[in-house]
């Protein structure tokens, strides 16, 4: 495996790694939901990055933007909620920030990429870091994957980093008082639970080193 | 360990699930059969299981704005139940308790537009004004102009730039059925929505739960409750709500629920209101009918008047025992669109 | 051990039990206060709290024959919320579950009584049968004649002269709407009552429970049910079933019930029918219009047409999560009939 | 007290210490309905013979008999369901089956009354004894007290003597299947659970030992 490029291969092996992490953690993230949302985010992103890895089946991409384009406009059209239209537009973001028609991407531009990802989040979203939600996991595994990249860090490496530091992130988001999406509503009965969005952003970092492990 | 703090989750494999206790096959066909089931019943209405949506059979009306909308599954007859003349053109149903996704928004949008241009009612829910955002772009590109009702009525909930926002609870009915009324007269699409804006804006809701709901996907109560304890400012989607309190006589919580109407929206002696007892799931009538009693009686030593009225499972959340309480001010045209014919399978009069 | 077998019955002062669920104040004043709620929101209805019972307004029509019906509370709408032209004349609510005395069935066929005679319409359970019984037998001492129209329509029980024979359910809705509209006619008496007779005898109901209800007075649910376990040919009091089985999907579920239903009376292929697919209290909307598709697939198959349906929560028992299938053959007359305008709280079409 | 007569403040002091019985057995007899019927019986009584003890305060009775006629007319008033009528007709033919006018009965009147009190219970509920309600404990008591009058026993011996017999009939309900009344939808379910009418009729015998005992 090249470990300085992300190419189309391992783009699709990454999705299908997430699906199959989302799928396999369902009823944990439904749990994490239903004690202070509604209880239903392990069945949407199941259902959405099921038919991400679906859709991706059919293949025959030849850019690597492409991919994450395909799999964004598949998550906002099946997903539904407020996790739907956030995922969906941050990988449309990553995939159109990737260089057009390019096979594969190095490791700066698919940082570039990932950072148009979170920026879509937070325009969509309006979430500030702290407010409980995917920003929380999203944004550390960002600095750590850019940090990685920037100390010369390979791919396995950097995407390895950035597992660690979503998990992190998403632990933390534990005792904080959420101030965005259906956990708001609970004002400070929030605090003293993990954020199932935060968590399901490290699920999905963490499919990318699970696809690069050396 | 990375499932964090809050409850004891073990990762992986666990103990099969028993059943679903419910009058359902999978739990993943719930919706699709549910409408299955709504097309049978209701040959007036044209339901597309396919693209998800439920229209009028007549729909599009050239010349008439159209009214749309949606929401999660899980609340019937809110959305689908209330498409017929004097209401909604189309509903979109999402997932039980997850908002519909832009593509059916559009579809259905595109499927009810005479060419005056559509009303999208969505209530404040995150996921709701994303996918309805994205939808009404793309409608946009498709030369569809689309003017967006929110409704956020749920006085429960902190109203700051620093949270979600309001929820939109029972006033949704207020808002489907008045604006519908204006738009079958013939109105503009921006004094629908201007109607629309209105009822929202005086309309304010309060709900007490008794029990927790169970969803089909996670077959088993959303929390829960002990024996003598309620949960107090909650919304549709079976989350806990702002706090938890001892069990209380009716009287009482009906008494702290105007407080709570009246205080986020005051009301003048001699204003005449709307005053909807809304039942969740599994509050018996005969319950909603008591605690309407109750709120007569507060809005009388008010000296508030009621001017109409609706008792019954309206904006419900699957099978939660508790009910909301939605007080409205009343101008007079609001009352004429209110008792303006409406025929929908939720909600008749007048035809 | 004077307290018998069955359950472990402590004689005497037990612990005290925590208050019951329910938004109500104190458990013996339910009835009384839902009925003032009742008058609160239905100017259009009279309600003597006092003689409990429920009048149109309107009542008594000169030269009209009346319709009383009534039987415990908690199945609301039923009956109050039947009241209205198109429908019933007045309603005796009982206690929760127990029907109503003598004194109260005849204060109310006096209260509408327009000379031409009244109807009165019984589920038949002994206690129901008794009371108006006795009731019309005080009537008739007053120089009122009454009919009685005994609906038994619940084929999960045995019909024999050696029990209580099959109980009244969910034809009563159809018996009340299609003998109502004939009233509002003018017809007489004996055609009135001879129409509900007919009504009752083409149709035949089965009923599923997936958990007990909990009347105010008990504060606990009537029976204990396993996760996985549903009674079978429940009634709408709270009783156990025929049986106790292991969930089935609701596709299973609805075949069964329509065999039951098909068995006790059956019908030929190209028959026409009224389907009503009635919640019992706590089933979703979503599940019941899901089951109305079972319940269309099914009788499709059997070459039957569905010419008439309703799906909802109109014979309820209290909080129960169940639902019941009503299936009636209809003639001419009866879907004319069924067509007619209705405008009471619970059913309302026409005008 | 005269134990071969029963006047009317005996009559009423039976009256008022079934209510006393009723009520304080209320949450029993609610839960043998609710096995098997709609969980109301214990209720309905309290709130009935409640009624009775009440109308019989303003009392001012000359004869016997209008103690039980004024005791029936309030049961089928305030009960509803099946045992108001029930109650309230045996009450009233017990009440009309006394001498008219006299203001106490002897013990052989007393029986005829009770005969007369069963006879409209059957008439009106159509049960036969083995069919699991109120006869099945009625049925065996009168016989009982019958026996006992016809020995020469004296009212304390006679009325303890019925209410035994009313206790069993009632536990000997227990194994029946039920032919009438709610209980009759169960089937067989039915059995296993003592009826709740035959129980409520041993604690109204019962109440009339109670009162007469020496
Ligand atoms: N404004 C927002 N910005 C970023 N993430 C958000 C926002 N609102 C909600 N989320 C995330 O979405 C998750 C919930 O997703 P999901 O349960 O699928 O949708 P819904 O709340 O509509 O049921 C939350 O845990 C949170 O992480
Ligand atoms: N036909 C009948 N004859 C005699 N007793 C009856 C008959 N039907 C019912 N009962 C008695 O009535 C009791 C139930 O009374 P109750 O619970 O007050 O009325 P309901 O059954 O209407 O709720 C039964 O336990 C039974 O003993
Ligand atoms: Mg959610
Ligand atoms: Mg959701
Ligand atoms: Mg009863
Ligand atoms: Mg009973």
């Amino acid at each position: 495996m090249d470990t300085t490029h992300l190419d189309v291969a391992l783009a699709v092996a990454w999705l299908r790694a997430a699906a199959a992490s989302v799928t396999a953690e369902t009823d944990q993230l439904t749990r994490l939901d239903a004690a202070i949302g509604d209880g239903d985010h392990g069945v949407n992103l199941a259902r959405g990055f099921t038919a991400v890895a679906a859709t991706l089946d059919g293949g025959g991409f030849t850019a690597v933007g492409d991919v994450f384009v395909r799999a964004g406009a598949t998550l906002i059209a099946k997903v539904g909620g407020a996790s739907g239209p956030l995922y969906g537009t941050a990988f449309r973001a990553v995939g159109k920030a990737l260089p057009p028609g390019a096979a594969s991407a190095d490791l700066a531009d698919l940082a570039t990429a990932l950072h148009a990802g979170l920026d879509a989040v937070r325009k969509l979203g309006g979430a500030e870091p702290g407010d409980k939600t995917i920003v929380d996991a999203f944004r550390p595994a960002l600095d750590a994957f850019e940090e990685a990249v920037a100390g010369g860090a390979a791919l396995p490496e950097a995407a390895a980093s950035a597992a660690r530091a979503a998990g992190e992130g998403a632990r933390a988001t534990a005792p904080l008082t959420a101030r965005k999406g259906r956990a708001s509503y609970l004002g400070e009965r929030s605090a003293g639970h993990q954020d199932p969005g935060a968590t399901s952003t490290w699920l999905i970092f963490q499919a990318l080193a699970d696809v690069t492990a050396p | 360990m990375l499932w964090g703090a809050g409850r004891d989750h073990a990762v992986g494999n666990e103990a099969k699930e028993p059943a679903v206790k419910k009058f359902i096959n999978d739990p993943a066909d719930v919706v699709a059969e549910a409408l299955a089931g709504l097309a049978a019943a209701h040959p007036e209405l044209r339901v597309d299981v396919t693209e998800r949506y439920v229209a009028r059979a007549s729909a599009p009306r050239p010349g008439k704005v159209a009214l749309v909308s949606g929401g999660g599954s899980g609340h019937e007859p809110l959305h689908g139940g209330f498409v017929g003349p004097g209401m909604l053109d189309a509903a979109c149903p999402g997932e039980v308790f997850t908002s519909p996704v832009p593509d059916q928004i559009l579809a259905a949008t595109k499927a009810v537009d005479g060419g005056a241009g559509v009303v999208h009612i969505v209530k404040n829910y995150t996921g709701d004004v994303m996918n309805f955002q994205l939808a009404a772009e793309l409608a946009a590109d498709e030369g569809i102009t689309v003017e967006t009702v929110l409704v956020d009525d749920d006085v429960a909930v902190e109203n700051s730039t620093w949270t979600a926002g309001r929820r939109g609870t029972g006033a949704t009915l207020l808002v489907e059925k008045i604006a519908g009324a204006l738009a079958e007269e013939g109105a503009k699409l921006g004094e629908v929505a201007a109607v629309g804006r209105e009822v929202n804006a005086a309309s304010a809701s309060f709900a007490y739960a008794l029990t927790a709901c169970t969803t089909p996907a996670a077959g088993r109560p959303g929390f829960d409750l002990p024996d003598d304890e309620i949960e107090v400012g909650v919304g549709i989607h079976g989350e806990p709500g702002r706090r938890r309190e001892k069990l209380r006589p009716a009287r009482e919580l009906v008494r702290s629920a105007v407080d709570a109407l009246l205080d986020a929206k005051p009301l003048n002696p001699g204003d005449r209101t709307l005053v909807l007892v809304n039942g969740l799931g599994a509050t018996p009538l005969l319950e909603q009918y008591l605690v309407f009693g109750e709120v007569a009686t507060v809005l009388a030593e008010r000296g508030l008047e009621i001017s109409r009225r609706l008792v019954g499972n309206y904006v419900t959340s699957l099978d939660m025992a508790g009910l909301s309480i939605t007080v409205a001010r009343l101008t007079d045209e609001m009352i004429r669109l209110w008792d303006a014919p409406v025929r929908t399978p939720g909600l008749r009069w007048g035809v």
